[in-house]
């Protein structure tokens, strides 16, 4: 009893701000990626063969893009772009250094996630769309989109956990976070108590965003 | 059980002690000797994978961290004879004493348990802070006891402070990594470790090979001249063979 | 207007080209319902797509309301489209909007005024009758209220041209006619043109004005429905015809008829015909029996005799008979010339 | 043998409760065929997949081939269902599969010999006229080949029991004809029991035993199909019956009246009906025209008259008036009592 | 020239050793993590409620099972596990310590995307199935995963580039392979040539996977 006093007097501050360090780096990068990744990910539906925006250069050249930009290890594209996020926000240290990378990491990962999911919306109703006349752009949000929302919202949860994992390395360029504090103090300075509240933190997060996506998943679909 | 006479597994971490291995093997397998790197960058499991048996030996720490190691995994490994030390300075591109920084300066260390307690080390000696009674040499940004500057402390991947020094009031950096990103550890440095460190590093092995034959043999090959030779060129000065 | 010039279309694959629809020619003028029938796999489905250029023809022209489509650029394309509505074989419906927003989202989108958009909807799904499953999702609708909406998704687009396939396909008789009602009541306001696909011959027959009878890809007869309906060359016409007739004695006649005797609807069930019971009645009695039309339905097990008979007698020696043939179990009514009609 | 007792089904939706089957009976016998129709909406695709438990019944009891189906564990319903063939409203098929496989995987599973299994997909797929797309994936084949693969899949299974779901109306006369005659073979030699959801009376007419009128949920009239056909009583019935009607004049009766003239087929087209023309020629000629039965069409613009008339006169007079009537446009052909078959 | 010919040969034995390690590490980890990953995936299609085996209780604990294993970066997680990597396969460090939590972190991210590629499959073609009295293995088997192939594929060649990503903190158990070479070496030996051949290799692999599946994916697609 008296070591969970202590333990929680000691380390809850710590935790806590570990707590408001992942969800400032988890929410910023998570809304500037999907701002990103999903007409990235429209992009590379539109652009293929056979599709409205039928471009092959285009289609390649993204394709690839967001290829290489997979290819990268998180760890490595974190100090292979420094001197990128130094011209971008002026630093690369802290929350606002490690932003910048955890977008360019998650970005290409919801394009393809979107990618898939507007796949899979069938194509009776899109061309029922175009016959009537309707723009592609419309048909984009209101059939694509619109049908995709139950798969988009799972792919949004599955990129979110994933943007969870990737903050754990944001300790490398001092933002902290619990995956950092976990790894150093619960698991390098043998703090096993830090290393289990952590994670205890981060099992709860992660099981709250992923209900939530089902949840919300469960919601969209109608059928 | 006791070891092989003809290899060993020899656990490094990545970087100067990787590098220096490589080459006590090349010694080693002169006098018939086979090492076996297997190269890791935490800095845990090197002692875990040493006290379970998947590793015959490693080079990487200094006594104190083996000391806390020891002490929280029940553990019983043991020092076999020095290798390097890795001195550390507190860096700074705008300020040309520690006494310079400002109130509320920012100051970059390195994440990890041994280089991160060291530079804490280096500011407590320096007056700068003071750490709480009974702090061991694995000392955390957390236990700062009073910090009259409030410098704001930034934990930082140890290679990569020099590329990141520009923006931070000043930052401790392993020698090593200051010379490769081209600082002079002289004119640039603006606090330097005393050469009376305790952060000497050691082979490791298990307590029941301390007086394996073998062990004489990795000894002789590491702390050779070809090694020294080698550490002096490759490292300019930076790192130090202790023998 | 529609016009159609050489269209064919080939579709290529691994096992081949097939080749849907070969040098096919069609023109359907402003204000005109043209008709489509064939087969099971003749081309109609492809043939339509080929118009709104859904499918691209292999080769060929398509001219519509006086614009080259097949030289339009995609733009003009996509503004040309709004004035076309296309019911689809399938329902193709926005599975995660109600009924009422699979209707108003595309009117939305081709730029009708949002204020109107609320009461075109309630206008149509009214007249589709499904304004109790506005706020349903397709999911939880029956095959025939899908292509209702479907339908109505079509009409509330108001277009200058609707292509529609197999609309009613999947409707009861009753429905079916209420869609058809209304398609004669739009072509008749608004002067739409319409050319579609089925396979049910009253389609045709209640609202055409010119057919077309596909096979394997070719038109093999076309012409009015006037034309066709009353001298139908091609075999697969013939048949098609076959499922509409609505045969019936004229009532000068009957009435000519009644002068001497009755007239009277006798229906017969079961294996026996009426041949014998009547040749017994004319043997009984003093009643010379006629019988007029037949109406022989043959179900699985057994036939329902429907026949128009003349009973030329006195009209004592009729009533009994008639009482005999009740006995035999034979139904009597008297012909009435309101027949067919309920 | 199947047996509904009671059968209710209640949908619950945000929107409150939808009953879409209301305490229905019904009792179809080993080797019958009975049939459902009923307006789109109705319940006739919900009350069929209460027979195979696709759906739970709210209430009720399901019995098939003596056994209680709704008391059943999931295991044996499996087995169970071994021996009932659906046809769904939707094709239901595997996308990513050849037609060949389509019917060809199920068999597989329900542990057909593999050596029969290639006889029967290439027997069925015959049989439905599909052999030529064996090797095509559903995304190339037209509407009704879809559901012709759909009624292959599900005869291939042989089953004892065959539920249908509106399996014909996506396809044409004639391929509707085909499968019914299939239907009816197998039913006289393997005694399969059926039970099908239709809207074409023709279907019934044709190879149903019984059949039950569906409206809201409830069958509102039901019997032996040669009873309804014969005495319809609901309106509903009625207006289904309208749609099938085949009378024609009787041979006899022909036969009787060409002692005393000629009996003849006159198409009349356009507006002008047969009485004016038919009223000239009586003036003009020594012929007395007596109109037998009329088949009025009524086309969307124009009428075709097919009236059967029996000319009253001399062979010379009566040539004469004929040459008259061709003059005017009338289309002429002796009485044949083929009409109606082609 | 001369600079480039010194480089290949000191260093393509280095790399070619690299991508052995890489190469054994993705495709053994990636073996086991598809064979454990799709039954857990359609676990959680098929125990969820309406569906043939419901069950409440197996379909929660999966649920959670999945989302704490998710929940843990695999920085943490390697650590984490490391009493049990011990147990099961007797070593913890080298390729085959770093399988075990691969396949740990890897196999829940497969049922994730196995659960939402099973999802899409349409419901009617499985009723169909079930109608036709055919068992639910079978029915999984012939309907589900069959025509859930082509986003079957495409979810794999986003896991198998997920665990490329990875294998780059296998060098925390020295188990090497190309991540941990180009952060060694490009990061903390300042051998920028070394990160510059490393990540090229790496997007040449992950290019080549990402096309082999879209290849695979759009062939298996029929419709
Ligand atoms: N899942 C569902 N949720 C709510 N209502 C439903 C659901 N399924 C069907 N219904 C409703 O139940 C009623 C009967 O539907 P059913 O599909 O049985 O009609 P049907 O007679 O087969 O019609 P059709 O001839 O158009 O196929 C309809 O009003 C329909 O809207
Ligand atoms: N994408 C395709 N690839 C290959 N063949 C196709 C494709 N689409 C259609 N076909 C073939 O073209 C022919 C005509 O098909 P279509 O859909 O036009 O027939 P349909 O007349 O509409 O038939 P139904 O009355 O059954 O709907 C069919 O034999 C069909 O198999
Ligand atoms: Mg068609
Ligand atoms: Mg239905």
């Amino acid at each position: 009893m008296e070591r969970i006093n202590t333990f929680i007097s000691e380390w809850l501050p710590i935790i806590g701000g570990s707590i408001v360090e992942t969800a400032q780096m988890v929410i910023i990068s998570l809304l500037i990626s999907t701002v990103l990744g999903i007409p990235l990910g429209i992009l590379l539906v539109l652009t293929r063969r056979g599709q409205a925006w039928e471009n092959k250069w285009v289609y390649q050249i993204l394709n690839l893009v967001v290829n290489i930009i997979r290819s990268i290890p998180f760890i490595i594209l974190l100090f292979f772009i420094l001197p990128f996020t130094k011209l971008l926000v002026g630093t690369t240290i802290g929350v606002q250094g490690v932003i910048v990378p955890l977008v360019i990491y998650t970005a290409p990962y919801i394009a393809r996630l979107m990618e898939s999911s507007l796949l899979e919306v069938e194509s009776g109703v899109r061309e029922a769309y175009e016959a009537m006349g309707i723009k592609t752009r419309h048909i984009i949000w209101n059939v694509m989109l619109r049908e995709a929302r139950p798969s988009i919202v799972l792919g949004l949860t599955i990129a979110t956990v994933g943007l969870i994992g990737a903050t754990a390395m944001a300790g490398l360029v001092g933002a902290g976070g619990l995956g950092d504090l976990a790894y150093r103090y619960g698991h390098l300075r043998y703090e096993v108590d830090v290393m289990y509240a952590t994670v205890f933190v981060l099992i709860v997060l992660v099981q709250g965003i992923q209900s939530l996506g089902n949840y919300v998943a469960a919601r969209l679909k109608k059928d | 059980e006791e070891l092989s006479e003809d290899k060993l597994v020899i656990g490094v971490t990545s970087g100067p002690h990787e590098q220096i291995v490589e080459k006590v093997a090349e010694v080693a397998a002169e006098d018939g000797l086979e090492l076996e790197l297997k190269v890791f960058t935490d800095y845990v499991l090197p002692n875990t994978a040493l006290a379970e048996g998947d590793l015959d030996v490693n080079s990487y720490q200094h006594e104190p961290f083996l000391e806390k190691f020891n002490d929280d995994h029940d553990t019983d490994l043991v020092t076999v004879s020095t290798t390097i030390l890795n001195p550390m300075g507190v860096y700074s591109d705008q300020y040309a004493s520690i006494e310079e920084l400002p109130q509320g300066a920012t100051f970059g260390l390195p994440n990890d348990p041994t280089n991160g307690a060291r530079a804490l080390f280096i500011l407590e000696e320096a007056g700068v802070i003071t750490l709480k009674e009974g702090t061991g040499l694995t000392a955390s940004i957390f236990d700062v006891e009073e910090n009259p500057k409030e410098l704001e402390f930034i934990e930082l991947d140890a290679a990569q402070i020099p590329k990141q020094l520009s923006e931070v009031d000043a930052a401790a950096i392993n020698t090593n990594f200051a010379i490769e990103a081209g600082l002079n550890t002289i004119k640039d440095s603006i606090l330097l470790e005393s050469s009376e460190s305790p952060y000497v590093n050691y082979l490791v092995v298990r307590e029941e090979n301390e007086n394996d034959a073998v062990l004489e043999k990795l000894t002789q090959a590491y702390q050779s001249d070809e090694v020294k030779a080698f550490i002096e060129e490759e490292f300019k000065g930076s790192v130090l063979a202790i023998w | 207007m529609i016009q159609l010039e050489n269209i064919s279309k080939k579709y290529t694959t691994k096992k081949g080209t097939i080749e849907a629809v070969k040098d096919v020619s069609l023109h359907v003028k402003k204000g005109e319902i043209h008709g489509v029938i064939g087969y099971s796999g003749a081309g109609k489905s492809t043939l339509i797509r080929c118009v709104n250029l859904l499918e691209a023809p292999t080769a060929g022209k398509v001219r519509l309301n006086d614009k080259e489509f097949t030289e339009l650029s995609k733009a003009q394309l996509l503004a040309e489209r709004k004035n076309i509505g296309m019911i689809f074989q399938g329902f193709n419906l926005l599975k995660t909007a109600t009924v009422g927003d699979n209707i108003a989202i595309p009117l939305k989108l081709i730029g009708v005024k949002p204020s109107d958009i609320a009461a075109r909807v309630d206008k149509y799904l009214e007249i589709v009758g499904l304004t109790d499953k506005k706020n349903a999702f397709p999911g939880q609708l029956s095959g025939g209220q899908k292509q209702r909406v479907a339908i109505a998704r079509a009409l509330a687009q108001e277009p200058d041209v609707l292509l529609s396939d197999e609309a009613t396909s999947a409707l009861d008789p009753e429905t079916t006619e209420s869609i058809l009602d209304l398609l004669l009541k739009i072509n008749a306001e608004f002067g739409i043109t319409i050319l579609l696909i089925t396979h049910e011959m009253q389609v045709i027959q209640r609202i055409c004005d010119h057919v077309y009878v596909m096979e394997a890809g070719e038109i093999v007869e076309d012409g009015p429905v006037i034309d066709l309906f009353s001298q139908p060359k091609h075999k697969t016409t013939r048949s098609f015809l076959n499922t509409i007739s609505q045969r019936k004695l004229s009532k000068e006649f009957v009435d000519n008829l009644k002068k001497t005797g009755s007239v009277l609807r006798l229906t017969f069930r079961g294996e026996a015909t009426g041949d014998p019971v009547l040749a017994a009645v004319s043997k009984e009695f003093n009643v010379k029996p006629n019988i007029l039309t037949a109406n022989i339905m043959e179900l699985k097990n057994g036939v329902i005799g429907n026949l128009d008979v003349h009973m030329a007698g006195e009209k004592e020696e009729v009533a009994r008979s008639l009482a005999f043939l009740e006995a035999q179990g034979v139904v009597i009514e008297d012909w009435d010339d309101q027949y067919g009609k309920n």
